[in-house]
Formats: structure tokens, C-alpha cells, sequence
């Protein structure tokens, strides 16, 4: 028989006093998410919290495997950071089911019914703004764009639709490879982006870590005319684009999330008023301009 | 002379059974000292001790005068004596050259030096006059060969003592007379050789002195020029008449198997022969001259070059196992490890196996399967101190016991059997060559393929004696003597 | 039938042979079992247990097909991959609206299918297992992401029987079916003629087929079957996640498999193992990641542990084969 | 010495040795060579063949020293996974102030040591080597994301002459190293007495042992040399990426390794394996994925080819063998 889901957010608040649990179950283990575990944990310890962490390795069914240790540790809230941004729904019900309230962060749409809350990444923003940049940097010239991506997915492609559409009349998108986001695996698509069109004058990658493995192929083609558009924030990435390395990139923090995650976490289980259900992480086109007004990546 | 290697008093025995008595045994610088016996006599045990492969129980291992306690087989051969085993140690990937030199290459600058090494493999080699391309894979090479080469090799190790366990076993006659020669140039290259042989005349023609085990003990050391074949066959099987052969009262029927014109490559030319129901036919002939291809051509293993397979008239497809069962052919090899048992199934498991292969149930009742496996072995003897033990903690005699067990407990029409006593004690023997009787007195066609002369007058009712892959001779058993049958098996192979 | 007093009866202890067999293993789990429940009230708990038989019903419905397999001395390397691909599948079906019952039915198809190329290769090309099975495992590893264009596919509502279904309202569907699987294997390999060949082939591959045991058939019938199996291990995985989505399944879930069942004493060369041995892996495997999981050891160090527990315990089998 | 006349002599026609034996992956290699190159103009560029190159120059490390184990025998899983630990202390020491020379000794003889240990774990505890190089692969992938941190970590200029250094202006250095060791694992396996003996262990290990060959020495020294040729790799890898990051390396780099070794025909039981195959299997993968890459096609169907590209080598490889 298959009980019927209860959806958390019909629960009472938990008493102020009490001090909490919260299970954060982390996605994978590059650097975005190991920033974001320590900025949680470093936010979980001012607020009196205790967050208890597992680790899914980008395996959906061990991700699940830890939510149930997760509801089995009696946790007050379960914090996802997911491995599929859009596969969480066995997920969700079991903690449903148990009445664990669910809190998902860094995910593009969310069915808000049946989870606590989240930290969404405004994705679409992202693509957004660094295609407006690029639309802006071309100017009545015409110009080719390649994309190298992460893996696909749901919010990957939200993210290159809304690159896409705004990047203006003049540029064109003539490549576009997924780099499953592997320094290396990106090194390697950018060589032969190089020698499939050479004629390239913008890379938007989808994070740093890629872009800097794109950068490295640049150079070692001597290529420091191609301009590199990135989404991250990093400290390494801010580094690019102050010396030049990078044209832009977008800063939407880990940092900021794991702190936004507690905050909220804590707020909506003692039902705080104020606290947003489903907050955005605050982001920022970052250019050499501005580099250093960008908020720190991670602790 | 002076004695290189030195055996004194030495006896060893396995689990109880005596397989050497206070053995004294000595070998000359530079002499062919054979070694003759019937199987299980115990003359490999006694090459493997000199070659420190076994440690023995009681006596003592002398070279060049120095006891020997501990003798292992590195330090054997490090003192210079090495032994070519019946089964080939070469390194098959490897080329001739690099077997000749396994462990020792010649080194300039620290690379191997190829162009010396080669030199130094052919020279070696040529100086026993060995034809064999150092470049060659030695798994290329044919078996005469690769025997050519290990004993280059081993001579070139240094080897002063030299032990040949039956190095013709698998050879035709131009082979075999190759390493004759070899074996001469060698001796008289001052080498000691250690000679182990089932064909007495070789032994005879090589031989400076002979020395005859029989049942472990030491029967007699003669120089072979005092020796002529009759001697050496009486020596040998002594005056035991153990192996009497029962009153014969059943009649040969029908013709049942029928092989014609089977050829196999090289190793088997046109052989025809039938065996007919209530009849023993044994194929006789020097060691692994032919007779050892009959088991892969008749059970379906591999399929001939030519000729065909009948029983009861109708023809066996070629190189088809179930064909060959389905048409009550049943094979039962020599080599039980290796195509015989599963050593890691249970006994009554392995019994039950051809019958699931032939019957092929959905089910496995081992209720059943117990109960029929418990009468088997009750019929067939085989002892074992656990209840239903895996195969491979059983005796090599159980073992074999199993194994006739597992192929012929059920009626069959026709049946090979490869050396069915192969390593079995006599107590076992007498039961075995009692089941063998029982075959041919309920109909079944028997051909036995065994190197065992006693065996072959006290089963057989015809033997066919195959040289070179061919039949030589057709007889009937009665009326032959066993030195008859001796000389008739070992006399062609220095012709 | 004479002199059947086995050793353990002399020293007047009736101890099951399994037991002795396992022992090495079963020393390791109950270690780390007792340690976690002393240092985690949790660990012994009523749900606990269930969620670690649950996270561990994929992976031995997987093993138990790959338990078949390694007896008859064959390997299937592309279990995983065979998952990951059933899962994907079996997700696109019901989307396409193919109803539960034939959706699942055409993907353990599909994935019999797939085990019947494996043992093609194997016995007809004679490729050597690994090698063949770690070619359509890569294959197969890039068609399960273009079954789901690389992307979560969710299949809603669907298929909750065998995800979160339960029997006499405690322990569920998936539970059951793996306790299944795992018994169905553990009599098929002691009763039926078929899985006493697979040792009888696995021991001695020669000897079976002059036995007149149907070596080719049997071969492809125990790929076929590893590959059905790691089918219904896919569909068991798309159940309980909701959803297809890439790095389900795959080379992850191969290792673990491959794990378990060496962990539980089958031979690599065939010949020997035993379903107990087998389900006990795979329970050794659950127990230690979920009591790493509960004693909030750091994550990274999870696979150092899992490492060291994997060479402790084939350490172990080592010693214990030398005893005897 | 008589007889003497290979049959290529006879037929009139000099064809090396090599050649002949790896007829089938050089047939594959072309043929992917020749579509390539009509299906874009790009790929017989000069640019593009040394891309070609640098891409493989990491698995081209780890593959020669695999090559040399399998040769005698053995296997090591947990390459990829040293290589991935090695590139995360390489990138630590160079942090923590190490100049590079000393940082990349440390980071090789660690490795060396690594290797060792899986050598000890298979010579004297005599685990198969599969099954203890699994457990020291799964317990060094968490090693390696430990030593980091779980972050990438920046080398900044250091190991540039390795990671981007050019020799005559044009030929990367990763490039010339990778070329220098497999000359050098060549040279080794046809001319030293150690690479003698591991063919002569993989090919028939008691009579290697009776020949006097220290067959326990030269396994633990093979083990030790795969182990730092990994380290090699790993070094390598921290210089192209400029950083030791999660992900690289591990189970991915050493499937590729494997099935390079593979595919060269190097055999999974010993006894025989060549340089030239492994470079031929190396260069192959590389090709494939350049040229997939080229052509723009989904990367999803990369693994489907490479997969059905392994396959057919095997298959070939094979066909082969029976022919002769
Ligand atoms: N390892 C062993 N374990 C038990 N018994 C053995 C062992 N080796 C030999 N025997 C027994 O010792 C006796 C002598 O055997 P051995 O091999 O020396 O005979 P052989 O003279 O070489 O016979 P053949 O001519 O058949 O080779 C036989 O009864 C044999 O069964
Ligand atoms: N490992 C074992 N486990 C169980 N029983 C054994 C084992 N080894 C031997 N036996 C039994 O012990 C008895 C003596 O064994 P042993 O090997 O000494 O016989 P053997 O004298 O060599 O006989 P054979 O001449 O048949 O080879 C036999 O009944 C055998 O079945
Ligand atoms: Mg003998
Ligand atoms: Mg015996």
C-alpha cells in the first residue's frame, strides 16, 4: 500500500529554543560544492545549529540512499545540494512521507507545494546577462560564439536559451559541446573548438573551473583574443578577470547560498516572518570593472 | 669413473604407500645410466628426488661426494644437475633463443645483447647439432623440437647431470632417433644422463648401464651390454603372476565401433580398426605414438583430417560431443584432471554429470543423485573418509575410480579407455580390470588404449599395435607371451 | 556410504558449513556492526535496517545474476551500464505512456537482449569476457544518457508499486523483490541442472562439455540472464528515484556489484561461490556505507574506508584459504 | 643454424613484424583516420595532430606501465585513481611553497610507493590482483579528493615547462615525455633482462621461477614502476589543467588506460603484449575522440562508438589469432 504524501509545510513551528538538526546532503565533490558545505557548516555552527553532512558523489540513487539516513537520523530538515537538479522527486516524497521537511538549493524550478523551501540560481538571469554582455561587446560587428557546457539538463538549457536569445543580431553561436564539468574534458573541447572554427571571439563555459581549462588551451594556442564569459565567482575566476584572462563572469556564490540555506531553513521551520520560501541567490555581471566589489566565493 | 650424483639408501613413501625402499643408485661421469620399471615402479620419484624436487624420507643425496640434506630444485640445478620433465617448461610467447637463456641473458651496458644472445643460443645449439631457428616461438615448435630444446637448454645451463624423464614418450621414430643422437654426443661430451624410457630398445641401444626398479626397490644395475631384452623384461615384471588372465568364455558378437581410415595431421594416418560387442581390442604402441589422438577424435574433442567413426553401423558426427554420447560412445580419458573431473564438485556430483549431459533434467534431485551415487561407488570401490568429499581431496586411485564410475556405470555400446589405471594401486587395479570384464561380458565394444603391457594380456582380447600412426600388427592375446607382447611394443622404435 | 562424520560433528559442534565458509566475512560485518551500534543509537533501529536493506535491494538483485555468471567463470563488466540503460528506457516508455506492466516487461527484454550479445561475444567471437563486456558497458554508458537526451526524466507517479510499495505494511516491494531474486538464484544454482552446470563449466570447462553439458547454451543463457537481471536492478532504480537521470546506475554500480560478490568468496575463475556469500557482500557493502553515513564520518574519507574494508576482507578470504 | 626464413621473406615482401601483428587496430585507426579526414578539413592539420597528441600524452604514461604488468601477468585498476592523488599532492606541495623539481621527486616516489603497496598486497598476500587493486583504487579516489580539499587548487605559473613548455618551438613537452617513456618501456621490454623476465612470468611463471628469474622482485619492481609512471601521469595532469582539481583522473582515465592496453593486444593473462600495440591502442581512443569531437557529433554517441570501436578491435584481434 502506498501511503499518501503529507506535505510538510502543513507542520507547526518548532519551538525557538530548541536546537536543531539539520542533514545536508551534497551533491558532488567540485569546488562549488565543497564551498558551499563549508559555508553551511560554518553558518549551521553561529546559529547554533547542528548540520549533519553526507555525500552523493553524483550517484542519484546514493543521493537518495542519504536522504533516507538523513530521515532515519530524525533530522529536523534535510538541506539537498542535488546531483540532477531536476530528479529529486523520489526524494522529496520519501522525506514527505516521513514528514522531514525537504529544502533543496541551487536548483532553476521547483514544485513549491511539496518541499520546505529553496535557494534557487536565477539560471536564466545568468545567461542573460552574459549574452546582453556579449551583444553589447560586439557592437554592428559580426561574430562567432561557441558555448562548452557543463552536462545537459533542464537548467543548463534555461541557462543557454536565455544566452541564445539575448546575444543580439551580429553574434552566432557555431559550437556547442558539453564538457561535463571536467577541467580537463574542457581543455580538450576548446583545442578542437580551435581547429573546428578558428575564427571563435567568444566562449561562454559554464562555470570557471571548465573556463579555466578552456583559458589554458587558449594560451597555449597563443590565442588571447577570444573572450571568455564564465559563470561562477571564484576566487580563481575573479583572479582571470582582473588580469584579463577573463572578459565576465557572473558571481552567484556558494558561500552566499550555504548561509541563505541556514538562514532560511532555521526562519521557515520556526516559521519566522520575513523568511522567503523559495529566495534567489543575489548574482552579479562581474567585469574587470567591478572585480573587486564581488562578493568572497567561499570561506 | 667417478660418481657425480649419488643416491643412498634413499626411500620415500606417499600417505602410507612405499613408492622407493632404500634405493642406492649412482650415476658416472659421462655415462647413459637408464632407468626401467612398470608404471608406479618408481622411477620419477626417484628423478624428482635427485633433481631436489622431492625431499626424501630416509637416505642421503650425494653430488660430487657432498651430502645433500635440503636439495631444492634451484639448488640442484645450480650444482649442475637439471631434469626435462615428460611435460614441457618452456615459455611458449618466448622465442627459442630466450628460452635457451631464460634468467641469464647475456648483458652489455646493461641491455640485453641480442645479437649474443642469439649467437650463444645458436652456438649452444648447434653444438649438440639441434636444427631449430633461435628466432622460432617456442610454442610454435613441434614436440620433438621443444624437447631438443629444453635439453639444449639445460645442457647450456651447465648441466652436468642430466635427467631425460621419458623424453620420447610423445615422439615419432625420426624424432625419437634425434635425441638418440643427441643423448650420445652428450655422453660422450662427458655429461652424465639419467635416462628414463618405456621403449627397451632404445634403452638397449643407449644405455652404458641399466638399472631396473620394480615395485619400489632395485632390482638390478647391469651394464647394458650384459642385458638383452628378455633379461630386461623379466627384470622388470619379475615372476609375479598376479595378473593371471580368467577363463575367457564369452564369444565376440557383432561389429559395434568401427574407425576407418581416421587421420589426424601428422600424428595419425588412416588407422582402421573395429572392435566388435563382448570383445577388449587394446592399442598398443610406443607412448604417445598415435593411440593418444584417438581420445580427442573418438569423444568428439577435435575433429579429424579424414576417415570416419561408426558405432553400430551408423556414423558419429565428426568433432560433436553429444553426437559421440548420443551414439553410446563413451570416452574415458587419461588425463582425468584435466578432461575427466570437475576436481571441485563433490563425488556424487561428478557422477551424476553424464547422465545430466545426456538426459539433460531441469532439476537436480539430490536425493536421488545421493542414492545412485552411493551404489556406484559401493560397485566401483571408491573409499573415501568424508561423506561426499569434493573430487580433489580424493586419491588419485578414487579418483580414478570416479572417473570409470561416472562414464560407464550406465549400458553403453562402445567405449575408449585411456590408461584406466593410471596411478592406481594394485589392490584397485585387480577391481578396475574386473569392471573392464564386466563391460565386455555384457556387450559393450572396449578399446583400450594403455602403455601397460600387463594390463593389455590380462584385459585384451585382440591388440592392435600402431607405430607412426599406422597399424603394424593385429593379434589375438591368446598365445602371446608377455615378452612376446614387451618386445613387440618397444622393438620398433630404433629400426 | 560409509564413515559420513564430518569434522564438525567430532568436536561435537554442529556448525553450518556456510558459516565456516563466510566466516572471515562475517567477522568484518559484525565488527563494524557492533562498533556502529555503540556508537550510534540509530544504526539498530526498525527504519534504519529497512533503509539499508533498501539501498542495497539494486545491488543485489545485480549481484545475484553476476554470482551466476563468475560460478561458470565468466564476468559481466557492463551490469551497471545494463542498469543505467533499463532505467532510461523503462522511464521513456512511461512517458510515452506505455502502461507499468509492458513498459517493464520490454525493458527486461531489452536488457536479456543486451546479456544475449555479452554472451555472443563471449562464446561465439571468443572474446575474452572482461574485454567484451567493458566494450558494451562504454557503449552502453553513452546510451543511457542519449535514452534521456542527458536529462532527469520523470515519471511521476508511476511504477510507486515496486519504489515505495510495501508488503504487510512494513517492508518494501523493492526489499522483497531482492529477497527474491537472491533465493530464486540461491535454489536455481543448487537444484536445477542449469546452475550446476555453471559450477560444473566454471570448474572445469572441458570436462563439462565431454560430460555432454551444454557449455555454448548455458554460457548464453547466463549473460542473457545477468543482463535480465540488471535490467530489473534499472527498473527497481527508476522506481525508487521518481525519475531516469544521468549517473544512475553505470560504472558506479558495477564496481559495487563487482565488490560485493568477490567480497563474498566467488572466484574470479569460477568454480566456487555461493549466494550466502554474495548477499552477505552486499550487506557488508550497505552496512559500512550507511554506519559511515550515520557516524558523520567526513565523506571523502567514506571511500578510504570502503577501500581499506575491501582489502581487509580479501586479505581475510586469503588467509582463511591457506588454513584449510 | 638452418631454416631460418620467416614467412614473409618468402612471400617476397618485407613487411615488419609489428606491422602484421597489429594489422586490425592499424585498419580500425585508418579507416576512422581517413572518414575523419574527408569529413573535415581540420583534422590532418598539423595543429590538430599535436592537439591529438598532448590529449593522449597522460594516458600514454599510465598505459606503458600497465602495458609491462599485464606483460607479466598482472593488472593494476588503481592507476587512475594514483594519478589522481599524485596531481593533488603535486598541486598542495607546490602551494605549500615546494619549488616544483622537489615537489614532482616527492609526488613520483610516492606514487612509486602506492604501487608498491599493491605489489606487497599481490605477491605476498597473494589477493588477485583485480580484486586488491580495486580496494586500493576505491580507497585512493577518496585519498585524492582529501588531499585537495575538495576544491581545485591553483598552481599558478608552477610546472609550466611541463604543462605548456614547447621542445623546437613546436612539440609540447607532455608530448616528448610521453614519447620518451613509452621509447623507454619499449626499449625496456626488448632489452633489459628485468622486461625479459616479466614476459617470461607472465608466460609461464614456474618455469620462470626454476630458471631462476626473482619473480617476487620483479613483480613488487613492476607494481612500484606502474605506480610511479601513474604519478608521472598525475604531475603531468596538474601542469595541463594549472591546477589539481575534484574529477580529474580516476576510474575514467584508468577504463581508458585499460582498454588502450587492450586493444593493443596486449593479453589479460600475460606472456605477450607489445609497445607498439599500446601506443596504436592509445593513439586509437585519442583519434576517436578528436574526431567525434570534430565532427560535432553528440557527445553521447562518443561513448557508443568507442565502445562499438572496442568491440570491433576485439573482434579483429581475434580473427586474428584463429587465422594463425
Ligand atoms: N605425489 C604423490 N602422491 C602420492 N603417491 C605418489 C605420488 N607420486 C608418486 N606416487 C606413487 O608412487 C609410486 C611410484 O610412482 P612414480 O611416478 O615414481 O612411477 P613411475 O615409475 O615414474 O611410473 P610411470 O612409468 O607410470 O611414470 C606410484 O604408486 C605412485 O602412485
Ligand atoms: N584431502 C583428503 N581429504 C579426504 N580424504 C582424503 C584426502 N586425501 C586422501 N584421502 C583419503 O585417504 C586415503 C589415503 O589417501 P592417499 O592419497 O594416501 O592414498 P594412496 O595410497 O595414494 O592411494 P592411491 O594409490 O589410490 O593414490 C584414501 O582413502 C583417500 O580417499
Ligand atoms: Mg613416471
Ligand atoms: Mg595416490
Amino acid at each position: 500500500s502506498v501511503s499518501t504524501s503529507t506535505t510538510s509545510t502543513e507542520a507547526t513551528a518548532v519551538d525557538p529554543g530548541k536546537r536543531l538538526t539539520i542533514g545536508f546532503v551534497n551533491g558532488n565533490t567540485i569546488e562549488f560544492h565543497t564551498c558551499l558545505q563549508k559555508s553551511m557548516q560554518a553558518r549551521a555552527d553561529s546559529a547554533n545549529v547542528d548540520l549533519l553532512v553526507a555525500q552523493s558523489a553524483m550517484d542519484p540513487a546514493k543521493e537518495l540512499s542519504n536522504i533516507d539516513d538523513m530521515i532515519a537520523k530524525k533530522v529536523d530538515a534535510v538541506v539537498v545540494q542535488t546531483v540532477n537538479i531536476d530528479a529529486l522527486e523520489g526524494g522529496v516524497a520519501r522525506a514527505n512521507r516521513a514528514g522531514v521537511p525537504i529544502f533543496l538549493t541551487s536548483v532553476a524550478a521547483v514544485d513549491q507545494s511539496k518541499i520546505l523551501g529553496a535557494v534557487v540560481t536565477d539560471v536564466k538571469k545568468v545567461g542573460q546577462e552574459l549574452g546582453e554582455w556579449i551583444a553589447e561587446d560586439t557592437g554592428d560587428t559580426s561574430a562567432d560564439v561557441a558555448v562548452i557546457g557543463g552536462a545537459p539538463g533542464a537548467a543548463a538549457d534555461l541557462m543557454n536559451d536565455a544566452f541564445k536569445a539575448n546575444l543580439g543580431s551580429h553574434a552566432k553561436v557555431v559550437f556547442d559541446q558539453p564538457a561535463l564539468w571536467q577541467r580537463a574534458k574542457a581543455q580538450d573541447v576548446a583545442e578542437n573548438l580551435l581547429q573546428a572554427h578558428p575564427k571563435v571571439k567568444y566562449v561562454f563555459v559554464h562555470n570557471e573551473d571548465m573556463a579555466l581549462g578552456a583559458l589554458a588551451a587558449f594560451k597555449s594556442a597563443g590565442r588571447t583574443d577570444i573572450k571568455i564569459v564564465t559563470n561562477g565567482g571564484s576566487d580563481a575566476g575573479l583572479q582571470a578577470v582582473r588580469n584579463g584572462e577573463f572578459a565576465a563572469t557572473v558571481s552567484n556564490t556558494p558561500r552566499s547560498v550555504g548561509e541563505m540555506a541556514i538562514d532560511n531553513v532555521v526562519g521557515l521551520l520556526q516559521k519566522k516572518e520575513g523568511v522567503t520560501k523559495v529566495a534567489t541567490v543575489p548574482d552579479m555581471l562581474v567585469t574587470r570593472d567591478n572585480a573587486d566589489e564581488a562578493p568572497p566565493y567561499c570561506l | 669413473m667417478d660418481v657425480r650424483i649419488e643416491l643412498a639408501g634413499v626411500s620415500k613413501s606417499f600417505g602410507g604407500a612405499v613408492a622407493l625402499r632404500e634405493i642406492d643408485f649412482a650415476v658416472n661421469g659421462g655415462e647413459v645410466h637408464a632407468l626401467v620399471g612398470m608404471n608406479g615402479a618408481g622411477k620419477s620419484t626417484l628423478v624428482k628426488i635427485l633433481s631436489g624436487a622431492l625431499v626424501p624420507d630416509a637416505g642421503e643425496v650425494l653430488i660430487d661426494g657432498a651430502g645433500h640434506g635440503a636439495l631444492t630444485p634451484r639448488r640442484a640445478r645450480a650444482l649442475g644437475v637439471s631434469i626435462v620433465h615428460q611435460h614441457r617448461t618452456l615459455v611458449p610467447q618466448l622465442t627459442v633463443a630466450e628460452n635457451m637463456l631464460l634468467g641469464r641473458l647475456p648483458r652489455r651496458a646493461g641491455a640485453v645483447d641480442w645479437r649474443r644472445a642469439h649467437a650463444e643460443a645458436a652456438r649452444a645449439l648447434a653444438a649438440l647439432d639441434v636444427r631449430v631457428p633461435t628466432r622460432a616461438v617456442a610454442g610454435e615448435l613441434g614436440p620433438a623440437q621443444q624437447t631438443l630444446v629444453e635439453i639444449a637448454r639445460e645442457v647450456a645451463t651447465g648441466g652436468k647431470v642430466l635427467v631425460l624423464d621419458e623424453p620420447t614418450a610423445s615422439l615419432g621414430g625420426a624424432d625419437a632417433a634425434t635425441v638418440h643422437d643427441l643423448v650420445r654426443r652428450l655422453s660422450s661430451a662427458g655429461i652424465s644422463i639419467v635416462y628414463i624410457s618405456h621403449h627397451l630398445d632404445e634403452v638397449l641401444g643407449l644405455a652404458d648401464r641399466i638399472t631396473v626398479l620394480r615395485d619400489g626397490r632395485r632390482i638390478v644395475t647391469a651394464a647394458g651390454a650384459d642385458l638383452d631384452l628378455a633379461g630386461l623384461v623379466r627384470a622388470m615384471t619379475g615372476e609375479r603372476i598376479s595378473h593371471q588372465r580368467p577363463r575367457r568364455d564369452r564369444a565376440a558378437g557383432e561389429t559395434v565401433l568401427e574407425i576407418d581410415a581416421l587421420a589426424s595431421g601428422a600424428r595419425l594416418a588412416e588407422l582402421t580398426l573395429t572392435v566388435r560387442a563382448h570383445e577388449v581390442v587394446a592399442v598398443l604402441g610406443p607412448a604417445g605414438d598415435g593411440q593418444s589422438e584417438l581420445f580427442d577424435l573418438l569423444s568428439g574433442r577435435r575433429r579429424p583430417s579424414g576417415g570416419r567413426i561408426r558405432v553400430a553401423g551408423a556414423d558419429v558426427a565428426a568433432g560433436d560431443v553429444g553426437a559421440a554420447l548420443a551414439a553410446g560412445l563413451r570416452c574415458v580419458t587419461g588425463d582425468r584432471l584435466a578432461h575427466g573431473l570437475v576436481p571441485g564438485l563433490t563425488v556424487d556430483e561428478n557422477l551424476d554429470l553424464t547422465r545430466r549431459g545426456l538426459r539433460r533434467p531441469w532439476l537436480v534431485r539430490w536425493g536421488r543423485l545421493h542414492r545412485q551415487a552411493a551404489e556406484r561407488r559401493s560397485r566401483y570401490g571408491v573409499a573415501t573418509i568424508q561423506a561426499d568429499p569434493p573430487v580433489s581431496a580424493l586419491s588419485g586411485g578414487n579418483q580414478q575410480k570416479v572417473l570409470l564410475a561416472k562414464w560407464l556405470d550406465a549400458p553403453v555400446q562402445a567405449c575408449l579407455l585411456e590408461e584406466p589405471t593410471n596411478g592406481v594401486d594394485v589392490a584397485a587395479k585387480a577391481d578396475i580390470h574386473q569392471l573392464v570384464d564386466g563391460l565386455a561380458d555384457q556387450g559393450t565394444a572396449v578399446l583400450l588404449a594403455s602403455a601397460d603391457v600387463e594390463e593389455v594380456l590380462r584385459l585384451a582380447d585382440r591388440v592392435v599395435v600402431v607405430r607412426a600412426g599406422r597399424v603394424v600388427a593385429d593379434l589375438p592375446v591368446e598365445g602371446l607371451s608377455r615378452d612376446a607382447l614387451v618386445s613387440l611394443t618397444v622393438g620398433g622404435t630404433a629400426s | 556410504m560409509t564413515a559420513i562424520s564430518t569434522p564438525q560433528r567430532r568436536a561435537g559442534l554442529v556448525v553450518p558449513p556456510w558459516f565456516l565458509r563466510h566466516a572471515g566475512v562475517l567477522a568484518v560485518l559484525l565488527l563494524i556492526g557492533v562498533f556502529t551500534a555503540t556508537s550510534s543509537d540509530v544504526f539498530l533501529t526498525g527504519a534504519n535496517l529497512l533503509n539499508v536493506s533498501q539501498q542495497i535491494a539494486v545491488v543485489a538483485v545485480l549481484a545475484a545474476g553476476l554470482t551466476l555468471l563468475m560460478t561458470a567463470g565468466g564476468i559481466d563488466f557492463s551490469l551497471g551500464a545494463i542498469a543505467a540503460v533499463a532505467h532510461g528506457v523503462a522511464a521513456q516508455l512511461i512517458v510515452a505512456g506505455v502502461p507499468d506492466g509492458p513498459a517493464v516487461l520490454v525493458t527486461l527484454a531489452l536488457g536479456a537482449a543486451i546479456g544475449l550479445v555479452n554472451g555472443v561475444m563471449v562464446t561465439w567471437f571468443k572474446v575474452t569476457p572482461f574485454v567484451a563486456t567493458l566494450a558494451t558497458s562504454t557503449a552502453l554508458g553513452g546510451a543511457a544518457l542519449l535514452i534521456i537526451g542527458g536529462q532527469s526524466v520523470s515519471i511521476g507517479d508511476h511504477l510507486m508499486m515496486i519504489g515505495f510499495g510495501e508488503v504487510l505494511g512494513v517492508i518494501p516491494v523493492s526489499v522483497v523483490i531482492a529477497a527474491a531474486v537472491c533465493v530464486a538464484a540461491a535454489l536455481v544454482m543448487r537444484w536445477t541442472a542449469f546452475g550446476r552446470n555453471a559450477f560444473a563449466i566454471g570448474g572445469n570447462e572441458s570436462a563439462a562439455r565431454l560430460s555432454g553439458i551444454p557449455v555454448v547454451r548455458t554460457k548464453l543463457l547466463l549473460y542473457t540472464l545477468g543482463g535480465l537481471l540488471a535490467a530489473l536492478g534499472g527498473v527497481m532504480l527508476v522506481a525508487r528515484l521518481g525519475a531516469a537521470s544521468p549517473g544512475a546506475g553505470g560504472l558506479h554500480l558495477e564496481l559495487t556489484v563487482v565488490a560485493a560478490v568477490v567480497i563474498g568468496g566467488t572466484a574470479l575463475h569460477g568454480g566456487s561461490g555461493t549466494m550466502v556469500g554474495t548477499v552477505l557482500g552486499v550487506l557488508l557493502l550497505g552496512v559500512v556505507a550507511n554506519s559511515l553515513n550515520l557516524l558523520q564520518i567526513n565523506p571523502y574519507y567514506q571511500d578510504v574506508a570502503l577501500g581499506a574494508v575491501l582489502a581487509v576482507a580479501a586479505i581475510a578470504n586469503h588467509l582463511r584459504g591457506r588454513r584449510t
